[in-house]
């Protein structure tokens, strides 16, 4: 017994330790790279050098695109959380003649629409909406895209809440409306959660929307700025780009380390039936 | 930077003195120009970008009021891979929208025109197109590159050469010359083998292979296949599983089946780089590049891989054909030529003030402007290289010895594919195909693209 | 506070499922009233009819002089307590007793210390800034309570409310609701599976099997004389004694035994006829000798029932039960008499009390 | 039933005055309500995804390119394009090495290494987890062009970590091994949204149901048969239909390996890439982003079939 005890303690603990050099190693050259002053492919103890930092601070757009990066995601994300809570919660609610067709429809187009091929339709339907050059053009274009598997993936949320929870507070005598407010958006918070941080993302790594639908320079977000930082003939600048690589990464990184903590970062939500 | 301030600032004052004296007739209507190049302060061609926000625009808004014309130009920087400027671009003109003044890559022209993205500039300005005064400066074959079915589509804003580079240092160790220029490939390859021997990593890099993408024609198939007589078009009619194409092919073997190259490294989707950095570091021996290699990667300044003794170190020679007298035209030496256009948007709300911007950033002062402070390159203008390139022994060579010689590809619609499939078939070489195989492979692929065997000159 | 009144009520589920089939009920103001069944019979959703959560098909729901049918719940004036309480687990305790006062629009501090004299009433006072999560099971429902005793309205509605709760909790858990029902007057409906649940405290009870009402009465005429043999079979902790028979003469013959016939039967039989045969295992007097109208049989089990036994006795292959009190139970195998109290006996016939 | 219906203010909108009925579900919603709370996502999903994706259909049908001639006068080309596509090897290719790319990285790397993590951590609370958990997370959420750098430096040949870390300098991961690179990046990429779908819906298996089938001296995988999957079959669905999905589009691989070498990593989504956006090919990349589609629904449907049927 103890024996197969110590066994299983000691293969937890390798399982563990694997899983965790597997998700470390790649990230180790975000790490280092930014603080080497000449950095290649490979990953070296730094020389803690901040020159490429400034660099990057005296990029004419680097920073700036990561605002443009934040108001294009976040505003994508609060879009999509409300209108997919919404969407979501009525169809999870009411049963409305075909709508598991309809999700599973929409939930395939959305595939297209992700993809290379449907840059053209968008790109003219931002054109004839005059959408382009627009942050808020490019907001509903990319909500748009998400919506499906947000709206799938919040049904599911709301499916697994009890129902008693909105029957009382309706025998109470709340509107629907005020049950939503009330009752459902809290007990699926962290269902929203994730979905805004899966939608922030998917928008934050976003280039190609972005780069046709924004051609003013000082509009574009970091995505598309990191393309940039090669030379005329393709080259990678190592220096800029892992440097500006951890920049941008890091305001995802505190978006989810915030929300999670604010909100519970967990599908279906901490409420125990 | 300090003294340019100080001139912009001289030429505002001046002309704000002018403006102020006849200010009754101005301040009507602003014309508001735009120009885009692939070119962005902080990244790619960062010091083009400068140059066109810092220089351009307020040198040019100058100039017109003190035409008496109130004229504001913005420049819509961008600097992302060709493709994707390509693709912005031409979602842009045909929804009828981009900047006035745009930047263009020479091949494209074809399949621009074509689509009726861009419009032969007589048709936008009229007479002032070909009356334009640079016209004469410019060599006939880099104006070439800006004409489409015998019109003028765009003004030619620079061209660029290849050549073999080799490391003096190695050829030392191997006991080549320093100032090697093979006349033959055998030679170029009798040199490998020697630096082969000599304990080279490796001798010789001609790029190959897909991963590469273009870079493999330009700098690969395309100047070999000058080399043993042949053009991928020609008079309209493409040219199939010839002999040249076999020759070049083979030399392709010769190379990487032969242990004389690295044909891993042609697959590797940075491999380009690699070689780049890899000829840095003194790993290899000869390779083959256009001037960019020279001027944006091992230049000590600010190159990619910069190497701190390239004057010392780096030779180059012209590319041999593939013996004397074989190659195109009859040379005994090839290149090929690629370059960018400036040209108007057809969409332009003011082509004339846009062709007056466009020839404003061709003039000798703005090329002498561009190209100061280490960013000299070949522009397309006679009379500045001969100004410009004085200091700059490998571009004097270029345009001197390479230019006379050189070759353009094809400038027609559906060029990239047909580019696509070449690489595929030297893919097909450096992996262990026999040429005649990956010739016909190549042949049965462009009947595909181009629409049937009809367009094809027999072998 | 307001009667309840049902009239004709009928639900039919889509599919043709048939849950509540025309009943008529009147609750009277101040009534506790208990909806007793077992499960699928139509008692929770009967209840929520009459919360509004399900619509009638047909039929009519009364709140005071009100008729409700249409009227949306919110707008019914009742207030309901789940079965899991329903409690909101993201609001504290306070928040989740002043909700129905939130919702009337109540200001901030006056519903908040309305929340604290309701929780302070029910003993929860310690605990008005806990999360439901962080209560226990006889917590959370004391705070359900509070919370539909916070609404002020004119009828609480209670859905098993004291079925998540372990044995001993809910024994006191039934003793406090009834205690604080009487203090509070207000009418109350209470769904339960549980028969002593029912008797134990309600005024009256109705119970219910497929969609109709079997027998509504106060909980002793219930238990006493169940109007068929499926409340009789269904209310009573030991299950009532329903033994086939005939009617011979003037008396029963049941088990193969001959019994007499109960007081309530008394001339309504007809000779030859056959009935069910009720008694409660408590309405048996049981000895060792035989007597005259007994079922005799040999003693099968004898199972403790604390202050007394529960006797089974195998009579002529039939199974007859009697509760035998402390001290005189049986030995396994000996032979047993039990004899029925005639005014305690009862007769079905066609399932049907005579 | 001629009953008088009285209403309170707040339901006025609902209750015309012929009807005696409201809506019944949890919150009263109705179907009006309902439909007024799914119009605003309907109306944006209609105008930004339906109508393009139908145009993409369309343009399926066309042999409408970037530029040249057919950029100006489109022609309607009917079904050539999709006869094109069947009777080209790369395509067939590229179709095959998606199949192995969605069932190797989705299938069995993201839904295998998810429920792995998510089982082992199951009881498990504190900094551990937390650690775990976290690092998972932000190999999804961490911007593709970012992650897919970092695995190039990874697996470079000469001064790659793993290389480096294995003792293999010079081994080419990329040349001689592309799909199984890709594959273990997507897996790396993106198992944490299989690892939190599980952990939720681990939590939702009564803990009883597992102790029983201890205690009937089941063993671990005769629990996770027979007492949990039972339970998290819906979110398999959810989890498998999504994750197929997302990897079938995903074109990250193509920051890595550009398909090469010589196409062997050249996934349908690369395939379109290249021939939409590289050679500007776009009527045949929108008819294979429809085929894409339709092997999406075949997916889908199986996956139904699978799942659903049991209920």
């Amino acid at each position: 017994m103890t024996a197969r005890f110590v066994a299983g303690r000691i293969g937890f603990y390798t399982l563990i330790a694997v899983l965790l050099a597997f998700f470390t190693i790649p990230l180790l050259w975000l790490a280092t790279a930014p603080f080497t002053s000449d950095p290649t492919y490979e990953v070296g103890v730094p020389d803690f050098t901040w020159e490429n930092f400034q660099a990057v601070a005296e990029h004419p757009y680097a920073l700036p695109s990561l605002y443009n990066s934040l108001v294009l995601s976040v505003g994508t994300a609060l879009l999509v959380v409300a209108m997919a809570a919404l969407a979501a919660y009525a169809l999870s609610r009411v049963r409305l003649p075909g709508r598991d067709a309809l999700l599973y429809a929409l939930l395939l187009l959305s595939s297209i629409i992700t993809g290379t091929a449907a840059m053209v339709p968008l790109f003219q339907l931002a054109v004839e909406l005059n959408l382009i050059d627009s942050h808020l053009g490019l907001i509903l274009i990319l909500t748009g895209g998400l919506l499906p598997a947000a709206i799938f993936m919040m049904k599911d949320f709301m499916d697994s809440t009890p129902k008693s929870y909105e029957e009382s507070a309706r025998v109470f005598g709340a509107s629907p409306l005020q049950i939503v407010r009330h009752v459902v958006v809290p007990l699926v918070r962290p269902g929203l959660a994730t979905i805004g941080v899966w939608a922030v993302a998917n928008v934050w790594g976003n280039f190609l929307m972005p780069y046709l639908l924004l051609s003013d320079v000082e509009k574009q977000p970091a995505a598309v700025i990191t393309y940039t930082l090669y030379t005329e003939g393709g080259q990678a600048n190592l220096r800029m780009l892992s440097t500006f690589g951890l920049l941008y990464s890091v305001p995802v990184v505190l978006m989810y380390l915030f929300v999670s903590k604010k909100y519970g970062f967990r599908f279906h939500g901490g409420i125990k039936r | 930077m300090a003294l340019r301030k100080v001139a912009a600032v001289i030429a505002v004052v001046g002309i704000g003195l002018t403006a102020c004296g006849q200010s009754s007739g101005g301040g009507g209507d602003t014309i508001e120009l735009t120009i885009a190049q692939n070119a962005i302060a902080g990244g790619k061609n960062a010091a083009a970008a400068n140059f066109v926000a810092n220089w351009v625009v307020p040198q040019f808004e100058a100039a017109q009021k003190a035409k008496g014309k109130d004229v504001k130009v913005k420049f819509v920087p961008s600097g992302v891979d060709d493709e994707q400027y390509k693709t912005k671009l031409s979602l842009d003109l045909k929804s009828g929208k981009g900047a006035d003044v745009i930047d263009i890559d020479g091949i494209w022209a074809g399949e621009f025109a074509e689509a009726g993205y861009i419009k032969p500039l007589a048709d936008l300005v009229g007479a002032e197109a070909d009356g334009w005064s640079g016209w004469a400066q410019i060599p006939e074959s880099v104006q070439g590159l800006a004409t489409y079915n015998g019109k003028k589509y765009a003004l030619p804003i620079g061209t660029d050469g290849r050549v073999l580079y080799f490391n003096k240092t190695l050829f030392q160790k191997a006991g080549l010359p320093a100032d090697w220029q093979p006349k033959s490939w055998q030679e170029v390859l009798d040199a490998g083998t020697k630096l082969k021997s000599a304990g080279v990593p490796v001798p010789i890099q001609i790029n190959a292979g897909t991963a590469m993408g273009e870079a493999t024609s330009m700098q690969g198939v395309l100047p070999l296949l000058a080399g043993a007589g042949g053009e991928v078009q020609k008079d309209g009619k493409w040219t199939g599983a010839s002999q040249p194409l076999k020759d070049a092919l083979g030399l392709y073997q010769k190379i990487y089946g032969g242990g004389l190259g690295d044909p891993q490294l042609q697959q590797e989707a940075k491999g380009r780089d690699k070689s780049f950095q890899q000829f840095a570091e003194g790993k290899i021996g000869i390779l083959m590049e256009g001037d960019y290699f020279w001027r944006g990667v091992i230049n000590p300044k600010d190159g990619v891989a910069p190497m701190a003794d390239r004057d010392q170190t780096v030779g180059y020679a012209l590319i041999p054909a593939m013996e004397p007298g074989k190659g195109i035209r009859g040379q005994d030496f090839v290149s090929m030529s690629g370059g960018a256009l400036r040209t108007i948007n057809p969409n332009s709300k003011h082509p004339k003030e846009a062709f007056e911007l466009l020839t404003f950033t061709l003039s000798p002062e703005a090329l002498k402007e561009e190209t100061k402070g280490g960013n000299v390159r070949i522009t397309p203008r006679t009379d500045v290289n001969k100004e410009i390139l004085a200091g700059e022994p490998l571009l004097t060579f270029i345009s001197d010895k390479v230019l006379p010689l050189t070759a353009f590809r094809p400038p027609v619609a559906v060029y990239p594919q047909v580019s696509v499939a070449l690489q595929e078939a030297t893919a097909a070489v450096a992996g262990g195909t026999a040429p005649d195989q990956a010739a016909a492979a190549y042949q049965k692929k462009l009947e595909g693209i181009v629409g049937g065997a009809g367009n094809i000159i027999a072998p | 506070m307001a009667a309840i009144e049902l009239r004709g009520l009928t639900k039919v589920y889509p599919g043709g499922v048939k849950a509540l089939d025309a009943l008529d009920l009147d609750i009277p103001d101040g009534e506790f009233f208990a909806l007793l069944g077992p499960s699928g019979c139509g008692k929770t959703t009967l209840l929520r009819t009459i919360a509004g959560l399900e619509i009638a098909t047909g039929g009519a729901v009364v709140i005071g002089d009100r008729d409700v049918t249409g009227v949306q719940p919110g707008g019914r004036d009742v207030a309901m307590v789940f079965q899991d309480y329903a409690l909101f687990p993201h609001m504290d305790v306070t928040e989740n007793i002043a909700y129905p006062l939130r919702i009337k629009k109540v200001a901030k501090s006056a519903r908040r210390a309305k929340a604290v004299e309701v929780g302070t009433r029910l003993g929860l006072e310690h605990l008005m800034d806990r999360r439901p999560g962080q209560l226990s099971g006889g917590q959370q429902q004391r705070v359900a309570l509070a919370r539909v005793m916070a609404t002020q309205a004119q009828a609480f509605l209670f859905d098993e409310p004291l079925s998540n709760l372990d044995a001993r909790l809910r024994l006191e858990a039934r003793t406090f609701l009834k205690k604080l029902q009487r203090e509070l007057g207000v009418t109350t409906v209470f769904v339960t599976h549980d028969q002593a649940e029912a008797l134990a405290m309600a005024d009256r009870m109705a119970v219910m099997e497929s969609g109709h009402i079997r027998q509504i009465g106060t909980p002793a005429e219930v238990f006493q004389r169940p109007a068929n043999t499926f409340v009789a079979g269904f209310i009573g902790s030991t299950p009532m004694n329903l033994l086939d028979g005939a009617v011979r003469g003037d008396t029963l013959d049941v088990a193969g035994c001959k019994v007499g016939v109960p007081s309530s039967a008394e001339g309504r039989l007809s000779d030859g006829e056959k009935i069910v045969y009720g008694v409660r295992p408590e309405y048996m007097s049981y000895s060792a000798e035989p007597a005259e109208g007994a079922l005799g049989g040999k003693v099968a089990i004898v199972e403790n029932l604390g202050a007394s036994h529960l006797v089974t006795l195998d009579v002529n292959d039939v199974i007859v039960q009697a509760v035998v009190p402390e001290g005189s139970e049986p030995s396994l195998g000996d032979d047993g008499y039990a004899v029925p109290r005639r005014d305690r006996a009862l007769v079905y016939r066609d399932g049907e009390l005579v | 039933m001629a009953q008088a219906t009285s209403s309170p203010p707040e339901t006025l909108d609902e209750d015309a005055p012929a009807r005696r009925s409201y809506s019944s579900d949890a919150a009263g919603l109705g179907r009006l309500r309902a439909g007024v709370f799914v119009a605003p996502a309907l109306l944006l999903i209609a105008a930004f995804l339906v109508f393009p994706a139908l145009w993409v259909l369309y343009l399926g049908l066309t042999n409408y390119r970037l530029t040249g001639i057919a950029a100006a006068e489109p022609q309607f080309v009917g079904l050539d394009n999709f006869i094109d596509a069947v009777s080209n090897p790369v395509f067939w290719n590229s179709t095959w090495l998606t199949v192995q790319f969605v069932l190797g990285s989705a299938v069995i790397g993201q839904v295998g290494l998810g429920f792995t993590i998510a089982w082992l951590l199951r009881d498990r609370r504190g900094p551990l987890k937390r650690l775990v958990e976290g690092l998972v997370i932000l190999a999804w959420i961490l911007p593709s062009a970012v992650v897919s750098f970092l695995w190039v430096a990874l697996l470079d040949r000469d001064g790659g970590t793993l290389n480096a870390l294995l003792g293999l300098p010079g081994f080419a991961w990329l040349l001689d091994h592309p799909m199984l690179s890709i594959i273990i990046f997507n897996t790396w990429r993106g198992t944490a949204f299989s690892m939190m779908l599980y952990g939720a819906a681990l939590g939702n298996v009564p803990p009883s149901h597992l102790e029983s089938a201890r205690l009937a001296g089941a063993s671990g995988w005769q629990q996770l048969r027979d007492v949990v999957f039972p339970h998290i079959r819906g979110h398999i669905l959810t989890n498998l239909l999504l994750i197929s999905l997302w990897t079938f589009n995903d074109f990250t691989p193509f920051m890595i390996t550009a398909g090469g070498p010589d196409g062997k990593s050249e996934i349908l989504a690369v395939h379109v890439y290249k021939v939409a956006l590289q050679s500007g090919e776009l009527g045949y990349g929108a008819a294979v982003s429809t085929v894409i589609l339709l092997i999406n629904l075949v997916v889908a449907v199986f996956y139904l079939r699978l799942l659903r049927s049991k209920k």
